[in-house]
Formats: structure tokens, C-alpha cells, sequence
């Protein structure tokens, strides 16, 4: 099966719905720990995203990915910002500058997100951060498992971040406080990571 | 759920129609360049030769940080969305719009989304050849532990911190001095506060946290990060009591030091209820030996509609009182 | 039901201890006679050959009334309790501490409190042979129609009521001319407001009054008198509309005409939103063909906690604009 | 019945502890047509009133009375105080500069105090002020009436107010919307005025 820059312009659009439907509860869970604003800045993120990946004319897989990440980063700044922006630069690189590829490597582009992150973030697993919902993606798809056990990998790592205390990001001053209570962050990134498998699966 | 009542028309545009009130109200102080909507320049203060202090962040913290835009504080900011870091490119307009040559100061509150947007920033501008540096604000001594000031945020010191800062570069000192003088500032600035209810962002007008009636959150960060701990709702004296035994023990100022205060509205708290604060950090300063040389009472660095307040106190030196006794002529905050 | 928020002691004591931290706030620009701790005095300001411009009022409309006491402005306040006028003492103290010896006038809103209470100051002045006069200001024009213009309330006009008089007297013009002015100036002051929620006083820690979210009032009162009527809570863009309206209606200024603008917080609303308030204001003004010559934007005249918004446009002359233009030095309210 | 200088000062500690009581009801009264302050204007004016009456030393009725005056409008300013102050220092004319009076003269105090509110305050009966109380009380006392019927006269006035549109004093710029609601001042006036034919009952 393949995935053409069309598809990568329809993955955005996925995103931006799966944001703007989850806008308020990634909010509602921001605001326990954080500022209350992850599911706005992914919304506003996400729907800027999409536009501007709509409006690459016949352009290659990494155009698509590149407009996104500079629409992604104007539109939000935050913490959310350069972090996405600088996996979906990652993504494009990966994803490489031609018409298509197979949706299989749609893998490849979880990875190079997940690179993205931690270099513009410098997190380490287990911070209770994004990161610990890309990790165990990035590494389920560097060992080529299949698109629901990446998803599935995914969401137990957004999960598992409700035992952490967060030593990075807003949440980090809270100490044993934000035991219990899951990452937005790392929420939303299995989101976005569940509509990466869905494009996988065709 | 009800949505909290504000006076605002699209969420989504609150931060730019409020800049175009902003614009609309300070013509004299203020102006945006052409294509850069989110940077808020000087009409007066930039000028050849002199170090280009540029501060910004999240909005929802006003007058932090526009506010302190003009003649003798900062050149210019860059303007987030609400709670939220600028992106890189504001901070880059507003850094080239009021460029004086002599370099940029890049001088904010030290929360991870603003670092990594405004060094990337900075990178964009040394590929301009324009030499960029940052100091970080970590006033917040509930933020993070004495030894590790460095992961503290950043809250209404600002005030005190980019005055400081802002005077050194009117003084057309160099770019070294100004950082140094930043720092310094930073190094010497103290602040805690408590919120007794939650703000409620314009895009989702529900309360960001529950705080239910009778307790209040101490040590409350500026977006409505939960501070240290719950507690029942006390009395005036004792909030602020127990936030000046946090300053002062950490501040360690020798008895006939000098300080500067301000006592800050998180947003809801009106006057009456700061002042009657600041008649108890008056009497803990008296008692402590300490002379105030300026107080500053108000809504100075807020986090939208959260009642609430903090105090800062900044430890002077001869130094930092001329930076602080310095004029400044900006659209929401003059003196001199 | 729970008490509101508040950072007070005891709610008896707040005027008291709120005044104790204003004067230790501002040493530099007020000062209290030792037997009158409820008159407030400006430092600088009042002096031999001057008329004495004294205001004052209830407490919890602050900065108004000590805020506007200083240089330029205002010579003494009579400070009365929460939503309270003084009683006569401490207008005849302040009178007299301020006194420069050409008569004093009592500027102050329209209530049957403040009326009565001034009025027997004024009879205690003019037995120790001191002239008194008295100014009411009515800018409030939700609160009466327009041919009953002498029945309205005063409210955040009070700013530039206030400034225009001040100017006068700090012109050294005779008591005579300072009185016109300041009929002259409130006679060109208009000012509408809404609730957003009620206020609650430091003695009972109660909500006023109730109001529901989603719901509004329109032409609120400062003190959380009941405004025109309630209606549902509508978009800054919609009540700008609503207010301009009445307010363009009854101020009739022809095409090319100046105006001043004040976009107050009731005390809980935010500079954000006053500011896309302003936005829409400015839209009006210029829509109308009038020219917007000075833009003040802030909590300049509170109702303590109360969420909501009022908008005073002051139709200008050549006269009022010098006066509006005058320098003033005051604890918190600076120009020039 | 005698009514002595110090059953003077028993009368302003009963009025002290009346609206100490009735405080915070007196202020939702105020809340629903102003500014929510009446029962705090009152409970602190009769307070400082009771605290200066206490004072007077082997003082005549008047003297207790002219205190009590003194205390209230320095403790209270608002409206409250010009016209209760007014109120007592006619009332302490009427008691004159004696050391008693017969508890029936208190009816002459009631027709002071009203006469004192007139003066000061300028209001017609039917505005919807604490005039509407006073009038009738002091109409009923002038005709002679018993402490109960006083009382009650006192009362059915405050009732009435219900059905005025306040033209007076702050609650004057409703309109209609006072409609339905008692005067507070009124409120207040009747409960005094109970205090009063309590004491003349002995
Ligand atoms: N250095 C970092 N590396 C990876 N993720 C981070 C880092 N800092 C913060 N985050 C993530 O960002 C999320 C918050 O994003 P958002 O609410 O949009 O920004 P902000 O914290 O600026 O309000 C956190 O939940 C966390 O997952
Ligand atoms: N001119 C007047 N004559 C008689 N009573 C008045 C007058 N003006 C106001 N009042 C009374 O005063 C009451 C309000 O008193 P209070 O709440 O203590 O003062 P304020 O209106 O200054 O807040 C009203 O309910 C009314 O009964
Ligand atoms: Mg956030
Ligand atoms: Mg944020
Ligand atoms: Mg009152
Ligand atoms: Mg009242």
C-alpha cells in the first residue's frame, strides 16, 4: 500500500480532528498539572498544520511534513511547538523527498519523530513528558511490529505516566504531586500516534 | 458546566484583538511592525548603539509583558497566545525592529516552552549576524529548592528584573554589563504567591484547576501551575507571614539592607486587599531591620482572572537601587 | 454558604489596615495628620494661594479616591468605610490639613450618603471660616435619564472629572474657575458599565447580590447597586456597542471633535479584556469621526471584586484637553 | 415607669445587639435594591453608639443621647449616619437635659427622631426610605398608642415599602425593579422602633 504526499496532507487532517475532539479533555488534563492549554495548543497546532499542508501544490512527501512543521510552530510556540515542529522536520527528512512511499514506512516516520523530540527537547524516557509515549512507539516500530501493538505501545506509555514524577516541563515543580495524574503531553502523542497507525493500516 | 463569564468576543482571538486595543490605546508608546503582528516595539528607547532588550512570553500576564515596552525598560516584545511561549519568529521581528547594533538581551521567565522558542530565536538571529543572549528569570522560591534556582520559574520579579535590565541597556552599557546586570537582578529577586481561585483561559472559559471555597493553592505559579501545597484560606497576615519567612530566609539580607517591594495582583485581587498585604510585609521588613527604598502595589504580572497575590522583594545594592530608581516612560508602567 | 475569597484580617479592620499599607507604600507622595487617620494628604501639592480640591468617598473603589491625591491632582481624600461615604470629620480634616487658604471644593459622586455627610462638613468648614464649595459628579447615565442628569450617579468619570479640576487648581485659578471646570467637565463625562458578577464586602464575605452565569447587568452601579436591567452575558464587541451607543447618543459631538477614553475594570476583569474592549471602542470613535486624544486603560475605579467593565468618554474642548494634558504626580496615577 | 440616663444607655446596647443580629439580613436586603452595606452601617453605628453611651459619666438623658450621636456619624458616615446622628440629637433635645423621664415619654423621642430624619434627609413618606417606618411610628405615638400598637405601626410601614418605587437615596435609580422588595432602611427603623416600645413597656 502506498502513501502518497495526498495521504500525508490527509494524516494532518486526522490530526487536526483527533485535536480539536480532544481539545478539552487534553486541557482538563493540562490543568491538573500544567496550564490547562495542551489541548489548545494542539488544536490550533494541528488545524494550522493540516491548512498548510493542504496547500502544498504537487509537492514531495518532505514538503508536505516541512509546511506543516513551520505552520505547526507559528501557530503555537509553547512547549508543543518547536517539539512537533521539529519531529515533523524529522518526519520529512525520513519520509525523504519523492511522490510516496509505502504506508509500511510510515514506521520510519514514528521513529524520526520520536528523534525530533528529544533532540529539540533533550527528555529522557521516564520524565513524564511526550517522550514516553513516542519512545515505545519509536522502538515497537524500529522492531517492525505491526500497526496495532505501535498504537497499543503508545497508549500503555501515555498510561504508565501517571506513575512518574515529573522531573521536566511545566509539571516538574509539582514533585510528588503529579503522581497519578497521566501527561497531556504524552496523551496526545498517542493520539497522534493511533492516527499514524490508522494511515498505516490503510 | 457553565462557562466563566468574560468579556471577550473568539476565544481564539482574544490575544489579537487585545493587541489591537493595546495599539489602538498607546500610539504614543507603542507600534507593530508591518508583518509582524506578535511584536510590540518602542516608539521611544531603541536607538543606534544600545543593547536591544527584547522580553516576551505567554500572554494573559498583562501589563506583563507589553507593558513594560518603552523608553528606559524593554525595546520591544514577542507576544504568545494565551499561557503560551512566542513562537520563534515574533521574537526575531521584534529583536531586528528595535535593533541597536550593540546586541539583544533575550530576558524571560524560565519556563521549558519559552527556551526552546527563544533559542531558537537567538539562532536565527546569529545567522543574521546579530549577537543574541539570554538570561532566564527564576524568581519563584516555591518553584524549585534553594539549590536549584536554576529550575525556579520565572513570575512577577519580572517586573524588578527587566527594569533592572532595561535601565542598564538606557544607560547604552554594553552588552556584557547588561547581561551581568540582569543576572545580578535575577540573582537578588525573591517571590512567592498564593491564588485563591483558578483562571479560566479565554478559548475554553473553564476554570483551569478546582480550588474549592476556603482553601487556597500556595505557591501558585503565573499560568495556574499548582504550587506546593493546599491549604485552608488564611488570613492576610498570615500569607503574608508565611511567604516573608520564606523571603527572608532565603534572601539573607544583613539588617540596614535596602529592598524594593511589590506586592501583585494575580488578576481578581483588587487593591484593598494588597495593600492590607503590604502592611504586613512593611512591618516584616521593619522588623527584619530592612529599609524599603520603593514599593510597588498592584496588577503588575498576572494570570488572566485568578484571584490571588504575590510578593517579591528585591534585595538592593547601590547598583541595582540606581536601575530601579531609573526613569522609564512605558504605555502601563512610568516613573522618573 | 461559603465565604468568598479574600486576603483580609478582619473585615471591620480592612479600610483601616488597607490605609496603614498605602501610606507605607507611598511615604513619598501621601501622608496622614496624626488625629485623622481617615483623611489622606498629598505630600507634595497643596501650598499657600491654592484651591484645596478635596474628594472622597466610600472605600473599595480604589486607586479612586487616595490614589488620585498628589501633585497635580487632588490636594486631600476623605476616606469612608466599604461602599460607605465619610462622615464630616474627615472631610474637614483633610480640608484643613490640605487648606492653602482660597477656599476649598469637595468633588465627589452623587450619593445621598456622600451628600448629606459633605454637606455637613461644609457647614463645619464655613464656621471656621473657610469657603466650601461642592461639585457632584453624575456621569453615570444609566442611572437617570437625561433630562434628570442632576439625579445620575458618579462613577469612573470620576478620573477624569477629578484630573480636569485638579489642573485647575494646580493652575492656581481662583475657587470660582476650578468649580466651573469641574461642572464643565462633568457636564461632557459619560460613562456606562456591566456587572459580570457581584461584588462581596469584607464585613460579610457575601455576593451583593445574585447573578447568574451567562447572565449580565447592564448599567451596574460601583457599589453593586442594580443597574438598567439583566440580560445575557454578550461579546466585548456587544456590549462596546451597546455603550457606545448610548453614550454617542447623549454626547452629541460633531464630526472631527476630541475625545478622552477610560475602559475601567470593575476590579476583577483583566487587562486583556479591557483592551479587546478598547479595541472595539476605538472602532466606534473612529466610525463617528471623533479623534481619540488620550487612552487610559486599567482598574482605575473598582467595585472591590466585582468581574465587569464601564466606558467613560469625556468630550473634549481646548480647555478640558489642557487640563486632561497637565502633569499629575499621584501615588497611583502619573503623567506628564 | 422612670426611663433614666442609664436605661438610655440600655436602650443603645439593645439596638446594638438588635442589628448584630440582624446584620447580615439587613445587608441581603440591601444587596437586592443597594449597596448591601445597611446592616453594617447599623451594627457598626450602634455599636460605637452603645460604647459612647456606656461612657457618659452621671450624664443627663440628653447627654447620652448627644454621645450616642456623635459615635454613630463618626463610625459610620454613609447615609445612615447623617440621619440617625440627626435622629438622636433631636431625640436627646426632646429627652432634655435631665436625668429622667417617664417611660411614656419616649413617644416624644419617636417623634424626634422622625422629625430628625425629615430635616436631615429631606424625604416624603411613599419615597421608600426609612422615613416610612418612622412616620407612621411617630404618627401612632403622637396620637397617644401603646408600645404594641407603636411597634406595630412601625412594622406594617416597613411592609409597605414593599409595594414603593424608591425615589430617594440609592435604590431610587431602579425604577420599577424596587418593586417587591422592602426598604432596608425601613427594615431596620422598625426593628429600632420595637427596641424603643420595649423599653416604654418597661
Ligand atoms: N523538554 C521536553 N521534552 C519533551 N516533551 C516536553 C518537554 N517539555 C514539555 N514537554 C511536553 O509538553 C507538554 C505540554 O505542552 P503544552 O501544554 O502545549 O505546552 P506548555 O507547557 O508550554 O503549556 C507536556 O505535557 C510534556 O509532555
Ligand atoms: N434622604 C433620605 N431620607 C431618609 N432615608 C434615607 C434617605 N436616603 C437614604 N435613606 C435610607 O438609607 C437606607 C440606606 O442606608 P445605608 O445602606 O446605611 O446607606 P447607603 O445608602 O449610603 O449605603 C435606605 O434603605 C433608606 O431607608
Ligand atoms: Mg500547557
Ligand atoms: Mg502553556
Ligand atoms: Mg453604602
Ligand atoms: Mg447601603
Amino acid at each position: 500500500m502506498e502513501f502518497t504526499a495526498e495521504d500525508a496532507k490527509g494524516l494532518f487532517a486526522a490530526f487536526a480532528a483527533r485535536m480539536q475532539a480532544e481539545r478539552d479533555a487534553l486541557c482538563a488534563l493540562d490543568g491538573v498539572i500544567g496550564d490547562a492549554d495542551h489541548g489548545i495548543a494542539m488544536e490550533q497546532g494541528m488545524n494550522a498544520a493540516a491548512e498548510a499542508a493542504k496547500t502544498v501544490e504537487a509537492g514531495t512527501l518532505q514538503d508536505v511534513f516541512n509546511a506543516a512543521a513551520k505552520a505547526f510552530l507559528n501557530a503555537v510556540g509553547a512547549s508543543s511547538g518547536p517539539l512537533y515542529a521539529t519531529a515533523f522536520l524529522r518526519a520529512g527528512k525520513a519520509a525523504g523527498a519523492r511522490p510516496s512511499m509505502t504506508a509500511g514506512e510510515l514506521r520510519t516516520v514514528i521513529v524520526a519523530m520520536r528523534d525530533g523530540i528529544v533532540q529539540r527537547g533533550k527528555a529522557e524516557p521516564g520524565q513524564k513528558t511526550m517522550l514516553d509515549a513516542w519512545a515505545p512507539a519509536a522502538q515497537a516500530a524500529e522492531a517492525g511490529a505491526d500497526a496495532e501493538a505501535i498504537a497499543a505501545a503508545a497508549r500503555d506509555g501515555a498510561e504508565a505516566t501517571r506513575q512518574m514524577v515529573a522531573t521536566l516541563g511545566r509539571a516538574a515543580r509539582l514533585g510528588d504531586r503529579s503522581l497519578g495524574h497521566p501527561d497531556p503531553g504524552a496523551v496526545s502523542a498517542s493520539m497522534l500516534v493511533e492516527e499514524i497507525c490508522r494511515a498505516m493500516r490503510g | 458546566m457553565s462557562l466563566t463569564q468574560k468579556l471577550i468576543n473568539d476565544g481564539n482571538a482574544a490575544v489579537d484583538e487585545m493587541l489591537a486595543g493595546v495599539i489602538a490605546a498607546h500610539p504614543e508608546h507603542l507600534w507593530r511592525p508591518d508583518n509582524a503582528p506578535r511584536a510590540v516595539i518602542a516608539k521611544h528607547g531603541p536607538r543606534p548603539g544600545k543593547v536591544t532588550l527584547v522580553v516576551g512570553g505567554g500572554s494573559g500576564h498583562e501589563p506583563t509583558f507589553l507593558g513594560y515596552v518603552g523608553k528606559g525598560l524593554a525595546d520591544a516584545a514577542a507576544i504568545g497566545n494565551v499561557f503560551a511561549s512566542p513562537p520563534p519568529q515574533p521574537a526575531v521581528d521584534a529583536a531586528l525592529a528595535a535593533n541597536g547594533g550593540a546586541g539583544v538581551l533575550f530576558l524571560y521567565g524560565n519556563y521549558a516552552g519559552d527556551v526552546m522558542n527563544f533559542d531558537m530565536a537567538a539562532e536565527l538571529l546569529e545567522m543574521e549576524g546579530v549577537e543574541a543572549r539570554t538570561v532566564l528569570t527564576t524568581d519563584d522560591i516555591a518553584s524549585a529548592p534553594r539549590d536549584q534556582r536554576g529550575k525556579r520559574r520565572g513570575v512577577a520579579g519580572n517586573v524588578f528584573i527587566f527594569k533592572a535590565a532595561g535601565a542598564a541597556a538606557d544607560m547604552m552599557l554594553p552588552l556584557d554589563e547588561v547581561e551581568r546586570i540582569a543576572r545580578h537582578a535575577n540573582a537578588r529577586t525573591f517571590t512567592m504567591g498564593v491564588a485563591l481561585s483558578s483562571c479560566s483561559l479565554p478559548q475554553t472559559r473553564r476554570p483551569s484547576f478546582d480550588l474549592p471555597a476556603g482553601e487556597m493553592e500556595i505557591g501558585m505559579g503565573i499560568h495556574g501551575e499548582p504550587g506546593v501545597r493546599r491549604g485552608p484560606l488564611r488570613t492576610a497576615n498570615e500569607v503574608a507571614d508565611e511567604i516573608m519567612d520564606a523571603i527572608l530566609a532565603e534572601m539573607d539580607a544583613p539588617r540596614g539592607a535596602r529592598v524594593a517591594v511589590l506586592v501583585n495582583s494575580l488578576g481578581a485581587t483588587p487593591l484593598m486587599e494588597l495593600y492590607i498585604l503590604n502592611a504586613r510585609v512593611a512591618e516584616r521588613l521593619a522588623a527584619a531591620g530592612l529599609t524599603v527604598h520603593k514599593t510597588l502595589v498592584g496588577p503588575y504580572c498576572t494570570s488572566l482572572d485568578m484571584a490571588g497575590a504575590s510578593i517579591t522583594i528585591m534585595h538592593l545594592d547601590d547598583e541595582l537601587q540606581r536601575m530601579i530608581d531609573h526613569p522609564c516612560d512605558c504605555a502601563m508602567f512610568r516613573q522618573g
